[in-house]
């Protein structure tokens, strides 16, 4: 079964590494077909950012984007203002907000998930350059909601990627993967 | 006729509401302000004009917190903005 | 009036004659005679223009894009290898839609260093969206220079314009030109009016990031004036016949009514090939000729005979002649030969043998697979 | 003159694509401010390039041409003389390129144009690496910095391309930064009012490239001024003048310790002691050779 996800995000909040992380624990978990490439925009700190996952049990040979995706990630909901996060989402898809607020506050006719990464980067200290990086907290969440990608998977995939700032991002995503509000 | 070609015209809000790229929002104590205009000569994201004070465009303000860094009398509190 | 000069001389006067605000070009061998006598020609007050002694071709593109981006009518010169380091900026001025008209001076690419003529250096510039002419004659020079201007310059159209012509065969030998009056080129040449320009009253910018869907429309676009080309260099030539007595269209065709083989060449070696057409004519045989006069567009619509003799100056390795390549061949017996690179002299009893080799169903590299 | 008396004329819109803090957008919007609405600017691919948003919109309120990353200084001297044949004189073409399109791949144009005497301002706009790609060195990156290129750091000096200029001879020749926008202002402004050649340096801290907080843009500027980093200046047909802070720095006020500015900066962050010690030799060396230049011109 192929699952397709697309993260939104702003330059800096580490989208395209949150699609890339999800791939290989993705992988880790034994799916054998994992994808993660970003859409090359004028990527700035702050501008809106896209990135693409594609998780199968087979090898995957799909090279286009993303149009219909089973699951929406957002990194920051700001960005709701100005692009349609819903769009080409199957009916049974679900959204996953960076929100404090929970899903019932949300009126999307799509199943709605919550997690306030945000705190949670602020809280471990995950900021670069002054922007908090909401990243692994997000991938945490989603883990939760995605059948077929194991937490442990995740944080072994962080270990291997962040070195030195690796124990902080896992607690990121331990702290994500509990609190997420389906 | 313009033939096509890599023409642009100027736009305001070329790449939409940058406002909504914010993490963190000034926040001005008028109080404290003494109008050196340090905030307005700084912000690269021209989302702050001279009124009789500063006045923050929040439409615009990206949030990057310059203002609040050089204010001489901290007038300018960078806070959290819930979304 | 009648002039007998060289063909960069003559390159340059009607470069001259077209009164260009901005000249920008850096000298090389065989083109370096054209820059000289241009720069003679603004500081003897001749020409009123701005001629900018660039430190390098690719600058001198880049220069010339510059002021034709603010209006201005522009002229560049070059040859060889410094046409292969504008090569980016050649792209750049035909996405930009900038009607700037240049001169090469067809030489051999390096190394080692090769002065003679050679059409690769050019013919390499195949996909920058420029139109291209080849001459084969210092009067097809002047011609092809002046009408460049109307057809680069032309509403419909605004692509850069390239004419070339073989190092020394033609850059260094005199031959007489029929020269018009100051006044019929002014009266033939529309005064130059760019369709954008960076202007502050109205202050644009051109050329930022441009994302997937408008940049396929804007290489849609120079395909569909590169189309349209072909209608208004035979519409320009047909005015420039009717004011100067010579009348120009996409290719020459000479002897072809009954031909049975019809050889298509172009450059330097497609007046060579007239006279072994004449000479194989005088025996019996019934040959024709086409002469290419643009390469770009490419004029297929007129390369519709069954037995067709190309011969190229150029060739691009792995593929074959270049010519040749393009050709659209569905049911047509068609021999390339490729010859006379890096200078190699062809006359008309070469042509005449390659015909005669294709007659036996022989072709290739002229003098090593066919002798 | 006060930050109050600059003009309050933009021709940088709202909403354009630049990054938080970005300290480009900062002393582009203080130079147009200097340089008036007739202008041209010519962009070579860079930061600058992005800043202005996506076609079919720009952010620039000046004409605009974007051009291939080598090329800005030859563009120019094309607009130039076309300027002068159109009779539109008044009208400045400005040079507006990074280090990267400066020192590096764009030394070669922007030599040719200073030596023909083209009628332009050159601004390069220094923030020490390329950013636009993501942070690799550049010949502006100084010795020991950290960028994707340079992971265990830049085992050479940074050039110096201001220096490179002078050998040109050219009439003005500035360094600024954008801690000190009045200077900087006034530097442009003296620059739009002469002929000929002018060269600007701005030195531009990048919050992503030189890993700080976007909140530290203009303090990190200013630092690099008082440690005596970068200097203010400006040549007026040969004859140097020091400018704001560096004029201070000369006259005998002390420099902050280097390490205040070093140590604010994640690209320096692995330096030992004797990577520091090397800058400041080089720092020493830069302000002994102005010194110098000084004295020479003042007997």
């Amino acid at each position: 079964m192929l699952k397709e996800i697309i993260f939104y995000g702003r330059g800096g909040q580490g989208a395209v590494t949150a699609a890339n992380l999800l791939a290989s624990a993705a992988l880790k978990s034994g799916n054998r077909g994992v994808q993660a490439f970003p859409f090359f925009g004028a990527e700035r700190r702050g501008a809106p950012v896209k990135a693409f996952a594609r998780i199968s049990n087979e090898e995957i040979f799909l090279r286009s984007q993303i149009k219909e995706p089973d699951i929406v990630v957002v990194l920051d909901t700001g960005i709701m203002d100005v692009i349609d996060v819903t769009a080409g989402l199957k009916k049974d898809g679900i959204i996953l907000l960076n929100s404090y607020k929970k899903p019932v506050d949300f009126s999307f006719p799509y199943k709605v998930a919550t997690v306030d990464a945000t705190s949670i980067a602020l809280k471990n200290d995950i900021r670069v350059g002054g922007i908090p990086v909401v990243n692994t907290p997000m991938v945490g969440a989603l883990v939760r909601i995605l059948n077929g990608v194991k937490l442990e998977a995740l944080k072994e995939a962080i270990r291997e990627r962040f070195g030195k700032i690796a124990e902080k991002n896992e607690r990121a995503v331990e702290e994500a993967y509990n609190k997420v509000i389906l | 006729m313009i033939e096509k070609t890599a023409i642009s015209i100027p736009t305001e809000g070329a790449m939409g509401k940058t406002g909504t790229w914010r993490v963190f929002k000034p926040i001005l104590n008028k109080e404290k302000c003494v109008r050196c205009w340090r905030c307005w000569v700084f912000c690269p994201d021209l989302a702050i004009s001279r009124g009789d004070y500063p006045v923050i465009d929040y439409e615009y303000c990206k949030g990057c917190g310059i203002c609040a860094n050089e204010c001489p009398t901290n007038a300018i509190k960078m806070e959290r903005e819930e979304k | 009036m009648i002039v007998v000069d060289t063909g960069n001389h003559i390159a340059a006067l009607a470069a001259k004659m077209a009164k260009p605000h901005v000249i920008a070009a850096y000298p090389i061998t065989p083109q370096t005679t054209v820059v000289e006598r241009l720069a003679q020609y603004v500081e003897s007050g001749e020409l009123n223009s701005e001629f900018i002694r660039v430190e390098s071709e690719h600058s001198a593109m880049t220069a010339c894009i510059g002021a034709a981006a603010v209006g201005a009518r522009t002229f560049t010169a070059t040859s060889s290898h410094g046409l292969l380091l504008m090569h980016e900026m050649l792209h750049w001025a035909a996405l930009a839609r900038l009607p700037i008209v240049m001169v090469n001076v067809n030489r051999a690419i390096g190394p080692g260093w090769n002065i003679w003529s050679d059409l690769n250096d050019s013919m390499a510039q195949r996909d920058t969206g420029w139109i291209q002419f080849y001459a084969s004659s210092n009067q097809e020079i002047f011609d092809n220079v002046i009408q460049a201007y109307k057809i680069g310059e032309d509403e419909r159209i605004r692509l850069p314009v390239m004419i070339c012509y073989d190092g020394f065969i033609l850059s260094h030998t005199s031959m007489p030109v029929e020269v018009p009056k100051q006044e019929e080129i002014d009266d033939f040449l529309n005064e130059y009016k760019s369709t954008w320009q960076l202007d502050i009253n109205n202050p644009i910018t051109h050329g930022n990031i441009v994302p997937p869907e408008p940049y396929l429309e804007i290489r849609y676009s120079m395909e569909k004036a590169m189309k349209e080309a072909k209608k208004v260099i035979e519409e320009v030539g047909e005015e420039f016949g009717r004011k100067f007595g010579r009348e120009y269209r996409l290719v020459e065709e000479y002897r072809c009514d009954d031909a049975d083989y019809v050889i298509v060449t172009m450059s330097a070696l497609a007046a060579e090939a007239k006279i072994a057409v004449d000479r194989l004519r005088d025996k019996g045989n019934r040959i024709g000729l086409i002469k290419l006069r643009t390469y770009r567009p490419f004029p297929h619509e007129y390369l519709k005979y069954d037995k067709m003799i190309v011969i190229d100056r150029a060739f691009s390795p792995g593929l074959g002649g270049i010519i040749y390549s393009e050709m659209e061949m569905d049911g047509k017996e068609v021999y390339g030969f490729i010859a006379g690179l890096g200078g190699v002299d062809i006359n008309y009893k070469d042509i005449e043998k390659m015909y005669e080799y294709a007659k036996k169903g022989k072709d290739g590299w002229y003098g090593i697979e066919v002798k | 003159m006060a930050i109050k008396d600059l003009p309050t004329e933009e021709y940088i819109l709202k909403g354009h694509a630049g990054c938080p803090g970005c300290p480009v957008t900062i002393a582009l919007r203080i130079a147009l401010k200097a340089l008036g609405r007739k202008t041209i600017l010519v962009i070579p691919a860079s930061c600058s390039a992005v800043i202005q948003s996506l076609h079919p919109k720009t952010s620039f309120n000046v004409p605009t041409l974007n051009i291939a990353f080598e090329a800005s200084a030859a563009a120019a001297s094309g607009i130039a003389s076309a300027l002068k044949m159109l009779g539109k004189e008044d009208i400045i073409p400005v040079v507006w390129a990074g280090d990267g399109g400066s020192y590096d791949i764009g030394l070669q144009a922007l030599s040719g144009a200073l030596e023909r005497g083209t009628n332009f301002i050159y601004v390069c706009y220094n923030n020490q690496m390329y950013s636009n790609t993501g942070i690799q060195r550049s010949g502006a990156t100084p010795y020991g910095a950290w960028t994707t290129t340079t992971w265990s750091g830049k085992k050479e000096m940074e050039k110096n391309l201001a220096e490179i200029v002078m050998a040109h001879h050219i009439p003005y020749i500035a360094t600024a930064t954008i801690a000190y926008p009045e200077d900087l202002y006034k530097k442009m402004k003296k620059a739009r009012e002469m002929k000929g050649p002018r060269y600007i340096e701005i030195l531009c801290p990048c919050p992503p490239g030189w890993r700080f907080d976007m909140s530290k843009t203009v303090e990190m500027s200013r630092l690099a001024v008082q440690t005596g980093a970068w200097i203010l200046y400006e040549i007026i047909n040969g004859k140097i003048e020091f400018t704001a802070d560096s004029k201070r720095l000369l006259e005998g006020k002390e420099r902050k310790p280097l390490e205040e500015w070093l140590k604010m900066q994640g690209r320096f962050r692995h330096l030992k002691e004797e990577d520091i010690q090397k800058i400041k030799e080089s720092i020493d060396k830069k302000w002994e050779f102005f010194k110098q230049m000084n004295l020479r011109q003042k007997l």
